[in-house]
């Protein structure tokens, strides 16, 4: 376990990964983009609209998935004091933030010409920007904090109660919209899927998922950098006397 | 198995930055150890990492064969933590202060007399925010007496004192080590306890270099494969 | 060890009294904030009605948080928290006690006004009782929740906004429970699940919240 | 002089940037009190609809009175508001330019996520550039008016909450105004004298705001 | 017409407790005056007096026939005050908040310079939270060096400095006095400033009984017509 907490490991492992995720990522997209745009063919209800979902769909897992990274990465961070755990924890953060805004954004575009209002009270929609609200405090506390150390254990008392609150709130929020309003609204695919259509799904779920390895791993990799920076600065600044 | 509080080892960074570092100490009963050393040389946070207040980066401090390093029910019966700040609530009257301490560290004695030995007994009635500094300071003092704890580990607890006030406290000091207490102050003033029954640590002794403590940090060299 | 819990809900409480009493501070607001939604939303009074419920809760809420901040902050800034982590009272019994201190000194009189308030909103008859029945049930777990985050914020300079941020979105499901439970019984819907969820949640939250702010509180500690 | 002022304007955002931007948590604090109604009022679009706007103007009322605590309360704790005192600058000009950092700082931010939240709570379409409209030139005197009360409880111990209770009363007008204004674009009414009443409000606030919290600061100091 | 800094018949009640009253002292240019007295006996009332943060409950100052005595214009001009807390704002840096204040008082000279003088200049790029208690301190004196003003009103200025911070601090005021300056210092501790430059003026000269202050504040005899 330690053995692998050692930054200098790490940044060696990475270095060696990274050119390849990076490759593979661009790869990825490639065939991605030309099977959602061009290969699939258009949708008979929706027309070009529901391409939106070669987008919001793997924004939605990305979003879900990055919040299960920093849980189980703030639990060894939190148990084992374990820094590169804390660190990824970190950088993770403002990742899956950004896929739960993009999910939110390419949603809510779709439900325009879908529902004839960007937004509605449903149950999924609202609690994926609750999941919203959870990372921008999660983050908050990350920025609010100098030291480091005191920084991770807190974020990582946050992440935990997070994922229990996630949960409680999925389930809440059920409760809350099935009396009201009966959520026949979503879901466009199920299993009657066009072939290309799933092909296509599953190919940009997987270069999203190599985007989102590629840059969690140069991230954690200019945390380490700026760590190790403001060690040496603050040891230039702060001799004694 | 001894009576001698011994710190081995010990080390501290704060906030990323390296304050000491192979810190050793020796505190038999009846004896006061004062921590010197110039501003920022990490006093404080010795007190604090004793106290159980801040995390050691390494190291351990033993007492009778055990680790009492972040030993909470250790500590919390044993020791007693007068800080830079006062712990005084300022909308109490400082005996409703040092009331409340003295029941929660399960002291029963006179609380009135410790008052009078500090000198603040005639403002015992006072709300604290209309106490001067100094008397702020002495009723933070009552609030030592008013524990049962052995060890005292004080920081820099002359300030605001006038020169009686400081000859009270060290007078009150020598009390507490002729109990068989034990003290460990940081102070830039000479208090004039016994020499026999004082050891001075130099904080200055124990500097930490910002390569060794990223080491630390990271357990392991770094430079070799990483230049910057 | 009772006793010394004890000791720290008198001390609470009776910081709570002095200096202008926080207790009457929050009533206040609380009612200030009920009074602006007729201004905001208009006088109609079958608008009025259909929002009554809610906003009281959700004042009651805000309300409750605005109190949180000074859980702890003016313990740490004193240097009283210091003592209570080195005091032989278990930390998670501090924590306890301030929690139990918060809801009497901060919620127990919100919940005695609200009937006012639903008098103002034109709440339906049938909603006093529920109102009041899910605010006893709800309430104990915006203190402690909001105890959590508290002890989160607490060594942070400025924490107070950042509080708000953190506690809120665990405030929802009390709210819609609370909300679901009360309307249930004004509607005259099957309530019994909507209670228990709440308790639940309350008890959960109970459970929870005295390691999790103990924990919170070392690991601030500097 | 006018360069003092530009000074302290500058290092008050700069504060607020620092430790996590108490802005990003302002707004964030306006969305959270925001997306609250719905669960409280339940997610029927028509309610939410005839709401929205006041809900929106009472968050952003919330919302600005949550960072005023924070203009004068740090200041006076490490003593930096002494030295205010002290200094060439007037204590008017001081307090002057906390009240424009302010509205800098807490305000503008809020104005430009409020058609965010317009969408999430079904705004009608006409209803957007009233909203913006009134927001610019209402939520100044929430600034102007706040800082009195953040200077008359500045050197309280925790006053907070008595904060709110003093200028909460004094929002009233500017909600009413600007949701009057607001809502006559949205029905097609006459907007003029809503705008001029708002606007003068502000003015009028804007104008006695920087002697009484001068005065209020002088009185207070012990 | 005189340039000696006077105070006549000063008196102070603070919170319902009289503190002191019938106070007069004198201060030439290049000369310090040293207010010493037990804790609580007013030093840091007068000091706040003097500087207008606190209403006297009687008296006056002149200076060149004028009443200072809460006249925040020539105040702001020509006193520096430096009080129990330090006016460091903790998320900013140390070069920053000096920057922020030499800007304010229109200080116009070198505060790196002066920063080396009172020896924080390798913290001036730490935020201010990041500093021991003496490193604080000792910003807060850098403030006093980058402000124009020829008083210097110091409350306990050499508290948390360690003694090399002390003999610091007290070259700093010879120099201040040197160039014609003038001090007013409370002070528990020997600063060793030149014995001819420095006068003390003792608090306990000055009590204010509680009888007299009833006076003073009803301004009629009270007690013929009730007795208790
Ligand atoms: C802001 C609005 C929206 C949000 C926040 C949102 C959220 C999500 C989330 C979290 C997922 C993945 C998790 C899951 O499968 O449960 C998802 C999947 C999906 N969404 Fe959305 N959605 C939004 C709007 C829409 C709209 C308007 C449509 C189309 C009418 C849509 C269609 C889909 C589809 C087809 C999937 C894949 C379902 C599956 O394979 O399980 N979404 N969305
Ligand atoms: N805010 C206040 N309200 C009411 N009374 C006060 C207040 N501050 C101080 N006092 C009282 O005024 C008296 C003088 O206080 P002051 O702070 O001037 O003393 P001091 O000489 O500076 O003492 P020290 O050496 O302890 O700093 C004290 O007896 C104190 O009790
Ligand atoms: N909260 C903090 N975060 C980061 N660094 C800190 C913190 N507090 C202190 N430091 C740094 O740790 C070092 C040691 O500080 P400490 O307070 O222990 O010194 P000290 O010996 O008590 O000094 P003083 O005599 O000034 O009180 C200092 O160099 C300081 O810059
Ligand atoms: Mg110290
Ligand atoms: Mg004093």
């Amino acid at each position: 376990m330690h053995k692998f907490a050692n930054p200098a490991r790490f940044m060696r492992l990475s270095n060696i990964l990274l050119p390849w995720t990076t490759g593979l990522t661009i790869v990825l997209f490639g065939f991605g983009l030309y099977y959602s745009l061009i290969l699939a063919p258009q949708d008979y209800q929706m027309g070009n609209t529901y391409r939106i979902m070669f987008i919001h769909v793997p924004a939605s897992y990305m979003a879900l998935f990055g919040y299960g990274v920093i849980a189980v990465a703030s639990a060894v961070g939190f148990i084992w004091n374990h820094p590169l755990a804390n660190q990824a924890a970190r950088a993770t953060a403002p990742l899956g933030a950004t896929f739960t805004a993009l999910a939110l954004i390419t949603g809510s575009l779709w439900g325009k010409p879908m529902w004839g209002t960007y937004w509605i009270w449903d149950a999924r929609l609202t609690s994926m920007l609750i999941l919203f609200f959870i990372y921008l405090g999660y983050i908050a506390v990350w920025q609010t904090i100098e030291d480091q150390a005191k920084a991770a254990k807190i974020a990582a008392i946050v992440a935990m109660i997070g994922i229990i609150n996630v949960v409680i709130i999925k389930f809440s929020v059920d409760w809350w919209n099935t009396l009201h309003q009966p959520a026949t609204l979503i879901r466009a695919g199920g299993p009657t899927i066009h072939g290309d259509m799933l092909a296509a799904l599953l190919l940009m779920i997987a270069a999203f998922n190599m985007f989102f390895v590629t840059l969690l791993m140069w991230r954690i990799q200019s945390l380490i950098l700026k760590r190790r920076i403001r060690t040496l600065r603050l040891q230039l600044g702060g001799g004694r006397g | 198995m001894s009576d001698i509080l011994r710190g081995y080892d010990l080390a501290c960074i704060r906030g990323e930055k390296p304050v000491f570092s192979n810190l050793e100490f020796e505190l038999p009963p009846g004896q006061a150890l004062i921590l010197s050393g110039t501003n920022g040389s990490g006093k404080s946070s010795l007190l604090k990492i004793i106290a159980g207040l801040l995390p050691a980066q390494r190291g351990r401090i033993s007492f009778f064969d055990e680790n009492i390093l972040g030993d909470q029910d250790w500590i919390s019966h044993n020791i007693c933590y007068l800080a830079h700040k006062n712990s005084l609530k300022a909308e109490m009257t400082v005996a409703e202060n040092l009331a409340f301490w003295a029941a929660l560290d399960q002291y029963d004695g006179d609380i009135r007399e410790k008052a009078v030995k500090v000198g603040i007994d005639h403002c015992l009635d006072l709300p604290v925010c209309y106490l001067s500094s100094g008397q702020a300071r002495r009723a933070a003092l009552a609030r030592v007496l008013c524990h049962p704890g052995e060890f005292w580990l004080l920081d820099e607890p002359t300030v605001g004192l006038d020169s009686k006030g400081v000859r009270l406290l060290a007078d009150l000091m020598a009390d507490h080590l002729d109990k068989g207490g034990r003290i460990l102050a940081a102070t830039h003033i000479e208090l004039g306890l016994d020499p026999a029954k004082t050891t001075t640590l130099n904080m200055l002794d124990y500097t930490f270099s910002a390569h060794e403590a990223f080491h630390e940090l990271f357990q392991e060299p770094w430079e070799e494969d990483f230049q910057c | 060890m009772l006793k010394l819990g004890f000791l720290i809900i008198v001390r609470d409480l009776r910081l709570s009294m002095r200096h202008g009493s926080s207790t009457t501070m929050v009533v206040s607001f609380f009612i200030i904030v009920v009074t602006m939604f007729p201004f905001a939303v208009g006088p109609e009074q079958e608008i009025l009605r259909k929002i009554s419920l809610g906003v009281i809760w959700v004042a009651a809420l805000l309300s409750s948080m605005l109190s949180l901040d000074s859980m702890f902050q003016s313990d740490y800034e004193d240097g009283s928290l210091d003592q209570f982590v080195l005091s032989p009272a278990p930390l998670e019994l501090v924590v306890l006690a301030k929690f139990i201190a918060h809801w009497l000194s901060s919620s127990l009189p919100l919940i005695l006004v609200a009937p006012l308030l639903g008098i103002l909103m034109n709440l339906p008859e049938r909603g006093y009782v529920p109102l009041i029945v899910t605010m006893v049930l709800g309430t104990p777990a915006l203190s402690f929740i909001g105890g959590i985050g508290a002890s989160l914020t607490v060594t942070l300079r400025r924490g107070g906004v950042l509080l708000s941020l953190l506690i809120l979105p665990l405030y929802i499901p009390v709210l819609i429970f609370a909300v679901l439970a009360a309307n249930a019984v004004i509607d005259g819907d099957p309530v019994m699940d909507h209670v228990l969820l709440l308790s639940g949640f309350t008890l959960f939250s109970a459970a929870i919240a005295p390691w999790a702010a103990a924990a919170a509180i070392r690991a601030g500690l500097e």
